[in-house]
């Protein structure tokens, strides 16, 4: 086990390298210059030349590169003017922009990231299970065929159709939620859940139907095993065999969908961040894509790639755990 | 109806499964109003889409010409009138701020959603198979070196290299063309994972050895013997990836990286609209409504699809990955 | 010019009686203060959260309406004493000016302010002290050349003294901007100083989180009301809250729950829709102010092009525009009004009304089809106009298509051209490249003509190797020697009247095609009293605001 | 038909509802009663109804959609009319089920111990769940797993498969039935490991008095382990009576085919003119491991082996000694990790598979899973013409000829050239691997288990086609197969592998009626035999 979480870390670690290397390559060959843009918008060429020194873009592409990379390892030193800043070990680098240590900037951004993807997540994961083990539980009723479709018409509904109706619904008409706006959760608690119930909601349908429709065919999928079997011949209850032999098998498929959605759970968190203007890393990325901020865009990807591919990992990992007859190799 | 969503309950595998032949799943198919209903659906854009000119001449608008008088400049130019400006002439009513006529913009942007949604998907199957099954027929080193190329397209956010490629492509490229290539080149990946599980399974199966027992190359075998058996669970989930390419359109044009203005397409004519919904509601719902009726059909045709080849959750497919070798 | 509006007309007061002190203010923005070091702002009279933390030589007058284009003394006793060529500007600062930390702000902390602005560390502010003061072009900054700039001197601790490479009339209106704010040397940390700034204004800064996306502002107690007569600084606390979407904040003003109820935006307008949604609403509407900014929304030519170096073409292109639809795509009539001068229609800036082209309210295709067939093609043009894909209304693609649909009309076949938002810049603004039309904009750094027509049309601003703003390449010796001639004008009614028929003048030849000028419509909470929004910045004055 | 009977089936049907079909009619008419204390077998070829009877008597078709008529009586409970509770409690309490496949009919999740108390406490409310568990050490202790204390810890996977089978005899124990219906309980096991199984449920039954319902297709087991012998084909019931009567004077052709077709394990091996030709294959110390490092698995451990043209050598062992992997290696689908392999002379041990493309047609192999080994989606007769089409030697009228003429050779319609697999019956599938593995002309053909999947009607017919094949094309074949009496019967001579060693290795005869070593022995004692 241990052996095989260090060969798959490694592995990471060439996932990282080689997103660093692409995000590199594509912002050389981005049109515009982030000295020009960090540089303000009149300056004359002398200027940009000196900003240009001062962020070390005048160096070969390789040189920097290995600067970054080096940063990463030891961290760096750089000149405030009047002395210096240390950027401590696994340093991203400093903003082209606003000469922030990548790694702040990250972390102020990750709490808004994080809450909305916590709350959707732990809302599909309740929503999702909790109507797919109701429709296996009602098979052929009524109660099953409305969920069918509910669920079908769920997953046909990005984020942004079921933003936009959630907002018009409860924002506008009824005016029963706050428009959202991110409060740190350290700052109001109570606050932070009822502006973040409405993005996290938005996310969560989407994701949430396609849970119900996995939770209810592997349900059904484990039902149909032997061993389930067993149990009914020897007189356990429905709700026994569902809830003590069914589900927890059900359960291995789901949560590694759980750790595989990670990765596009940060598409779906963007969309929601620039629709409802929270303060995530989605936004940071979006900005600074667009103004060529070249070391909070690897920051950004290297932080999320990796914290894709680890979900990956811990999904496996869990997997193994929960069904000990998958073999980790 | 309910039989619709059925899953296969059988304990078999997806490679194991009966040998249904293609009539039988078309019979299964037909059986099932919803895939037909669907199905319908789904033909009718299509013509809408393809005879998107006709209609225009039939209704007598463009989707460009701009319609001044038919906005109330003073009022952040909403439509004049009720319901967004319908009337006899824009059957749909018209767009805010330009008058442009919205029925034959929704036809136009029918057009370009479901040729980049199609496109991509073609692209991302085209590269799924080809390094799913080169991952799971070459070496050990291929193998790990294309497992390492697969890890990195599904760890890459597809939004953010979409933003950074859309801008370093020259201008002159066509923008369908070139959503087409973005979400084709990059999410590919779990494809991928799925044709070389898929793979690795069938290679395990004695067939396969027979094959090898009569001195078949190894191009031979991926032809004859690998790639029917992944049609089915290929055919799936490439059901499942369209109206999910078609969601990938629409939200880059959202985030502003997608289709531009003037051409019309569903997710940039949403993303527009956004701030009209209490303005002028119509101008949200029809397009979030249109884009909302393909997923859906999309999404029930595919579904009853995968339902008649028998095959099982894709996602299940991607855990517990085979290595080569594999007992009997 | 800056990105920030400017401002008029209708304001309005919030709800009734006097402003008094205390309360917290909430300022709601889209953009976070990423820059807030005094050196790095690029603002228009010192910006409106700046100028909260940092006082300057000169300010802005806080005033509604046109009052407020005028410039009056902050630190300084006077706007500035003119040498009679207008070459040296002498100011004397006041008594009593104390930092947050209660020691006093002496003349040399201006000088080090405004030297710390050309080290290249702290790139961002304008162009102009770089231009003008005598050795500024090669001035590297305090921390690469200790010994400092010598066009700026210091005899005593009041006295401050600017040598000027030319003569510069508007240099009143240059000491409104942040790096006219005293720096003391011995708290410098260079670019870390943003993070805790110290304050010369009403309010210190007591947090700046999220790279600025969090603001908060406190009463700074050392600061003396007696020596500001521009700020009120009524509230207490101000808390400033960015990085929200533009739909969040206005639907949050006009709800106005909690906290929102003492907000307002410092950079947000109403947009079309919202505006759409607002006038059905009385007791909205009437918590909504008008801003005007100086600023001009054109199309630019590059005359060395084929087909555009025929002046009639140009013609053809400008009688052929539809205003009506250019506003529409603009926002609506409440949001853009048609604009036929090159200068916006403001008075301060000298703004003399001309059509030298007369396209009507909805274009003249026929005209335009008249001097196409005129200059050679009677069977229309094939021209490319080039916009960005950024979605606003400066620059983007909605703006380009109501164009784009005229000239069509006019016997034009136009192709759009949308770049990404930075290849558009980089293109439409290098001499070598620029594209033969395309959507552009300026807009003024102060109410004055000089920075609205002399980066446009003087010719020896035309940069070769950088960016380059005078698009339509005119390098005109009489246009030259006038802007030369009212740059030495000190008295700015006299100067304005000389700009504007300079503008007229120079719209004879057709090298832009003036298309609207932006009207800014303000939200604010309906707890918020004392409204003032100048024609300076069109933006509510966060200064003025009063919440009790 | 008394009341106290323990069981009284009386004209019970059981038809499964089949899609775009009419249903399929798994039990017709059956009927049959068991005292208290007794043991019944049922036997039968597959799909002739067994389980489906079976699970009947649990009630274990209802909610299935299947269409169950007739009475079942088990302990006076009438299972086809009892309430959900009634049946709960009949289920376990009254009768109780030994599945099959011993790994699958346990909760891969759970301890061992913990389902065994589970099913304890079900029918014995109020009792606490530490109790339960003690009760669970107690039986698993009974059905002998060593250490159970311990043992009841685990999870399914940590048990081997006859302890597995054993926990779910305990589990069955645990409820006190009086009935235990076993549904197959041993077919999953190796010989050795199934007569452990067979005694531990007849010392049970002496101990306890319960009744014992036992599904078997093996006639062998049947003979030693119950009383009564219901023989089914199609549903229906051929024949019924003492167990002795039955098998000794079977009334009925079908029961008669059924017996005589059982191989016997003392039965000599009709001699054999052609054998004693030239060498074919020769291997010497080969070696295969799976897996690097640590977890690395030697599947096979130094295997030395000669095979002679005309010449039969009969593989057998246990369940994973390596069988399958040893004739992998010998016609070079897996490369050997060391040793050496030589064909004709020529070293083909190490060779790559461009080079071995033009060996390939020479030695073939008959697969052990007969669904696996066809490609679902080609007709059969294309996989048989698949090695011909490589070769590139003759044209499609000459090809297609020479498949219709295999087809024929193995006994199968010359027409079945376009159907698909699944349009065969497991036989007839296997018939269809025999014909590709000729089809290229071969000199040697490795036989993977090709009759286990079939019934001993079945079996006798392939065996016996084999055998003809091999005297009239001179084919070296190897035969691998768990079944004792069945590799006697086509041997020259036996190779006795265990742990991926040969234990023993003679002239078949030999090795039978003189085993050398005491695995041998223990492996032909166990052998059930049906008289
Ligand atoms: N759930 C079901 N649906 C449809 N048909 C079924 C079902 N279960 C069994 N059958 C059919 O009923 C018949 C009897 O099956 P059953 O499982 O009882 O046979 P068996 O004698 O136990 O065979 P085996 O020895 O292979 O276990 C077979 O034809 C089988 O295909
Ligand atoms: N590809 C493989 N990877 C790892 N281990 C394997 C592989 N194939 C076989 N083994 C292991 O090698 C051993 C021998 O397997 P093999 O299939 O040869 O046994 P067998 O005698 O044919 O058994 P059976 O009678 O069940 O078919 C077993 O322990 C098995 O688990
Ligand atoms: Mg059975
Ligand atoms: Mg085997």
């Amino acid at each position: 086990m241990t052996a095989y979480v260090v060969r798959r870390l490694l592995g990471v670690l060439a996932v990282l390298l080689v997103l660093s290397v692409v995000v590199y390559a594509t912002f050389y060959l981005a049109p515009g210059d982030p000295a020009r843009l960090a540089c303000g918008p009149k300056c004359d060429p002398e200027q940009i030349r000196q900003v240009r020194s001062q962020l070390g873009l005048d160096q070969p592409v390789y040189a920097q590169y290995w600067h970054f990379l080096t940063g990463i390892v030891t961290g760096h030193d750089y000149s405030t003017g009047t002395g210096v800043r240390h950027c401590d070990a696994p340093c991203l680098g400093l903003s082209f922009q606003s000469d922030q240590p990548v790694t702040d900037l990250i972390v102020q951004r990750l709490p808004a990231t994080a809450s909305l993807a916590a709350g959707a997540m732990v809302l599909w994961l309740v929503i999702g299970i909790g109507s797919g083990l109701l429709s296996v539980l009602r098979r052929g009723g009524v109660t099953e065929r409305v969920l069918t479709w509910i669920t079908l018409a769920g997953t046909a509904t990005p984020v942004f159709i079921s933003g936009i109706g959630l907002l018009m619904l409860f924002c506008a008409y009824l005016e029963w939620l706050p428009f959202p706006t991110y409060v740190p959760l350290t700052d109001d608690p109570e606050q932070w859940a009822w502006n973040l119930l409405l993005p996290c909601l938005a996310l969560a349908l989407l994701e949430s139907a396609k849970y119900a429709r996995l939770t209810r065919s592997s349900l059904l999928e484990t039902l149909a095993e032997d061993h389930v079997r067993t149990f009914r011949a020897y007189g356990a209850s429905e709700r026994a065999i569902v809830g003590r032999h069914a589900l927890r098998g059900a359960l291995a498929p789901v949560i590694a969908l759980t750790a595989a959605d990670f990765g596009s759970m940060f598409g779906n968190a963007m969309l929601a961040e620039a629709m409802f203007g929270l303060p995530g890393v989605g936004q940071l990325l979006v900005h600074a894509t667009q103004t060529i901020d070249l070391p909070v865009v690897v920051g950004l990807v290297m932080v999320t790639g990796a914290a894709v591919a680890i979900a990956n990992i811990v999904a496996d990992v869990l997997y193994a755990v929960a069904d000990r007859r998958v073999a980790l190799r | 109806m309910t039989e619709l969503l059925t899953v296969p309950t059988g304990p078999e595998a997806v490679a194991a499964a009966p040998a249904s032949g293609t009539r039988q799943v078309w019979r299964r198919l037909r059986a099932r109003k919803a895939a037909l209903a669907a199905a319908v659906v789904l033909g009718l854009l299509v013509v809408l889409a393809l005879a998107a000119p006709l209609f225009a001449a039939l209704e007598g608008q463009d989707p460009t010409t701009y319609h001044d008088a038919l906005v109330d400049s003073a009022r952040g130019g909403v439509p004049v009138g009720s319901f967004g400006g319908i009337s006899a002439e824009h059957w749909l009513g018209v767009e805010p701020g330009t008058g442009r006529d919205l029925f034959v913009r929704l036809l136009y942007g029918a057009r370009v959603s479901l040729a980049v949604a199609v496109g991509a998907t073609v692209l991302q199957v085209l590269i799924g198979v080809a390094v799913g099954l080169a991952a799971a027929l070459g070496n050990r080193i291929a193998d790990s070196v294309l497992g390492h190329l697969t890890d990195v397209m599904v760890a890459m956010p597809l939004l953010v290299f979409a933003i950074a490629v859309t801008a370093v492509v020259p201008e002159g490229f066509p923008r369908p063309l070139l959503l087409v290539v973005v979400i084709g080149l990059i999410a590919w990946g779990a494809m991928a994972r799925l044709v070389r599980a898929q793979a690795l399974g069938l290679l395990n199966l004695d067939y396969v050895s027979a094959a090898r027992l009569s001195g078949a190359s190894t191009w031979r075998i991926a032809r004859r013997e690998l790639l029917p058996g992944l049609a089915a669970p290929v055919i799936t989930y490439a059901a499942v990836m369209l109206p999910q390419n078609m969601l990938n359109e629409a939200a880059m044009s959202f985030l502003g990286v997608g289709i531009k203005p003037p051409t019309p397409s569903w997710g940039q004519m949403l993303s527009s609209a956004t701030t009209w919904f209490r303005a002028d509601p119509l101008y949200v719902v029809l397009p979030a409504l249109m884009l909302f009726v393909t997923t859906f059909a999309f999404t029930v045709l595919g579904d009853t699809v995968r339902a008649a080849l028998d095959p099982r959750e894709a996602s299940r497919l991607r855990v517990g990955r085979q290595r080569k070798g594999g007992s009997s | 010019g800056p990105k920030d509006s400017g401002g008029d007309a209708g304001s309005a007061d919030g709800a009734g009686g006097a402003p008094k002190k205390g309360g917290t203010l909430t300022v709601l923005n889209r953009a976070p203060q990423k820059q807030f070091d005094p050196a790095r702002l690029y603002t228009s009279g010192g910006g409106n959260v700046p100028s909260l933390v940092f006082r300057t030589l000169t300010t802005r007058h806080r005033a509604d309406g046109a009052e407020g284009t005028k410039v009056v003394p902050d630190l300084a006793t006077d706007t500035g004493k003119p040498s009679d060529d207008a070459k040296v500007w002498t100011y004397r600062l006041k008594d009593g000016l104390k930092y947050e930390d209660g020691s006093p702000i002496t003349s040399a902390d201006i000088k080090y302010g405004i030297e710390r602005s050309f080290a290249a560390e702290l790139s961002g502010g304008g162009p102009y002290l770089r231009d003008w003061l005598i050795g500024g072009e090669s001035y590297q900054g305090p921390y690469k050349e200790k010994k400092g700039l010598d066009s700026i001197e210091t005899p005593d601790a009041k006295t401050i003294v600017f040598h000027l490479r030319k003569s510069e009339g508007d240099f009143p209106y240059l000491a409104t901007s942040t790096q006219f704010a005293p720096v003391p040397k011995a708290k410098d940390t260079g670019t870390k100083y943003a993070e805790h700034p110290v304050s010369s204004g009403p309010y210190k800064v007591v947090k700046n989180t999220g790279d600025g996306e969090h603001l908060l502002l406190e009463r700074n107690p050392n600061w003396s009301e007696a020596t500001d007569k521009e700020r009120h600084a009524y509230p207490d606390t101000i808390d400033v809250r960015s990085g929200l979407s533009s739909a969040v904040i206005n639907q949050r003003l006009s709800t106005g729950s909690g906290a929102d109820a003492a907000a307002v935006t410092t950079d947000t307008n109403l947009g079309p829709a919202e505006l759409a949604q607002v006038t059905n609403d009385k007791k909205l509407a009437s918590r909504v102010g008008t801003g005007h900014f100086a600023y001009t929304n054109y199309l630019a030519f590059n005359p060395e092009s084929k087909p555009f170096d025929d002046p009639k073409v140009r013609r053809a292109v400008a009688y052929a525009i539809n205003r009506t639809s250019v506003v529409n795509a603009a926002g609506g009539s409440s949001l853009a009004e048609p604009a036929t001068t090159f200068l916006p229609n403001q008075k301060p800036l000298g703004h003399t009304p001309y059509d030298h082209f007369p396209a009507g309210k909805t274009g003249d295709a026929d005209k335009a089809r008249a001097l196409l067939k005129e200059a050679g093609h009677p069977d229309g043009l094939e021209i490319t106009l080039t916009h960005s894909t950024a979605a606003n209304f400066e620059t983007g693609p909605d703006v380009a298509t109501a164009v784009q649909e005229a000239l069509n009309k006019a016997g034009f076949k136009v192709k759009l051209e949308g770049l990404e938002d930075n290849a558009y810049e980089d293109k439409v603004h290098s001499v070598k490249d620029q594209p033969g039309l395309f959507l552009a904009h300026w807009g003024a750094d102060w109410p004055s003509g000089g920075p609205f027509l002399a980066p446009i049309f003087d010719g020896r601003q035309i940069v070769k190797d950088g960016y380059n703003f005078n698009a339509g390449r005119l390098d005109d010796a009489k246009v030259n020697d006038e802007i030369d001639a009212i740059n030495k004008i000190t008295d700015h009614d006299a100067a304005a009247k000389r700009w504007g028929a300079l503008d007229a003048k120079i719209g004879e030849q057709a090298l832009t095609v003036p298309l609207f000028h932006p009207v800014y419509k303000r939200l604010y909470g309906k707890d918020v009293k004392n409204v003032v929004i100048s024609d300076w910045t069109g933006v509510l004055d966060v200064s003025q605001v009063a919440v009790k | 038909m008394t009341v106290k009977s323990l069981v009284s089936v009386e004209g019970l049907s059981v038809s499964f509802p089949s899609a775009g079909g009419p249903p399929v009619r798994a039990v017709e008419n059956l009927s049959f009663s068991l005292a208290p204390g007794g043991a019944l077998g049922i036997v039968g070829e597959s799909g002739s109804g067994k389980s489906t009877a079976a699970y009947a008597l649990l009630g274990l078709h209802r909610g299935t959609g299947a269409d169950v008529t007739g009475t079942v009586r088990v302990a006076g409970h009438d299972v086809t009319a009892a309430g959900e509770a009634e049946l709960r409690r009949v289920r376990g309490g009254v009768a109780a089920m030994v599945f099959q496949d011993p790994l699958s009919s346990l909760d891969p999740y759970q301890a061992v111990g913990d389902q065994i108390a589970e099913v304890h406490r079900i029918h014995h409310r109020g009792v606490s769940r530490r109790a339960a568990r003690r009760r669970a050490v107690e039986v698993l202790d009974r059905v002998g797993i060593p250490d159970a204390a311990r043992r009841s810890r685990s999870r399914p996977h940590e048990f081997s498969g006859g302890q597995r089978q054993r926990a779910l005899i305990a589990m069955a124990v645990a409820c006190e039935p009086r009935l235990l219906v076993a549904d197959e309980p041993t077919t999953a096991l190796d010989v050795t490991v199934q007569a452990q199984i067979l005694g531990l449920l007849r010392e049970l039954r002496e101990e306890t008095g319960m009744g014992l319902v036992l599904v078997t297709h093996d006639l062998g087991v049947a003979a030693g382990n119950v009383d009564e012998l219901l023989v089914m084909r199609g549903g229906r019931a051929v024949e019924h009576g003492p167990v002795r009567e039955v098998l000794r004077a079977p009334r009925e052709p079908y029961t008669r085919d059924l017996l005589a077709a059982v191989p016997r394990v003392e039965v000599r091996r009709a001699p054999v003119a052609a054998s004693g030709g030239p060498v074919l294959l020769e291997a010497t110390g080969l070696r295969q491991e799976f897996g690097r490092g640590r977890r690395s698995v030697t599947a096979v451990d130094g295997i030395s082996l000669t095979l002679r043209a005309g010449e039969t050598v009969g593989v057998v062992g246990e369940s994973g000694s390596g069988k399958t992997t040893l004739g992998r290696m010998l016609v070079r689908l897996l490369q050997p990790t060391a040793g050496e392999l030589r064909y004709e002379g020529r070293d083909i041990g190490a060779l790559g598979e461009r080079e071995l493309r033009s060996f390939r047609s020479e030695l073939q192999m008959v697969f052990q899973d007969p669904v696996s080994s066809l490609n679902p989606r080609r007709s059969v007769g294309e996989s048989i013409a698949d090695p011909l089409r490589v070769a590139g030697r003759l044209g499609e009228k000459e090809i297609v000829a020479r498949v219709r003429d295999l087809l024929d050779r193995v006994g199968l319609d010359p027409d079945a050239y376009h159907r698909y697999p699944h349009e065969f019956s497991g036989g007839q599938r296997q018939r269809v691997g025999i014909a590709r593995a000729l089809a290229p002309s071969p000199k040697v053909v490795v036989c993977d288990e090709p009759v286990s999947a079939l019934d001993v009607t079945t079996q006798a017919q392939v065996v016996s086609l084999l055998g003809e094949l091999q005297r009239e094309l001179g084919l070296g074949l190897v035969f691998i197969a768990h079944d004792l009496a069945v590799v006697r019967q086509v041997s020259d001579r036996v190779v006795v592998m265990r742990g991926g060693c040969v234990v023993e290795e003679g002239v078949a005869d030999a090795v039978y009626e003189r085993p050398e070593h005491p695995y041998t022995r223990g492996l032909l004692e166990a052998v059930p035999r049906v008289v």
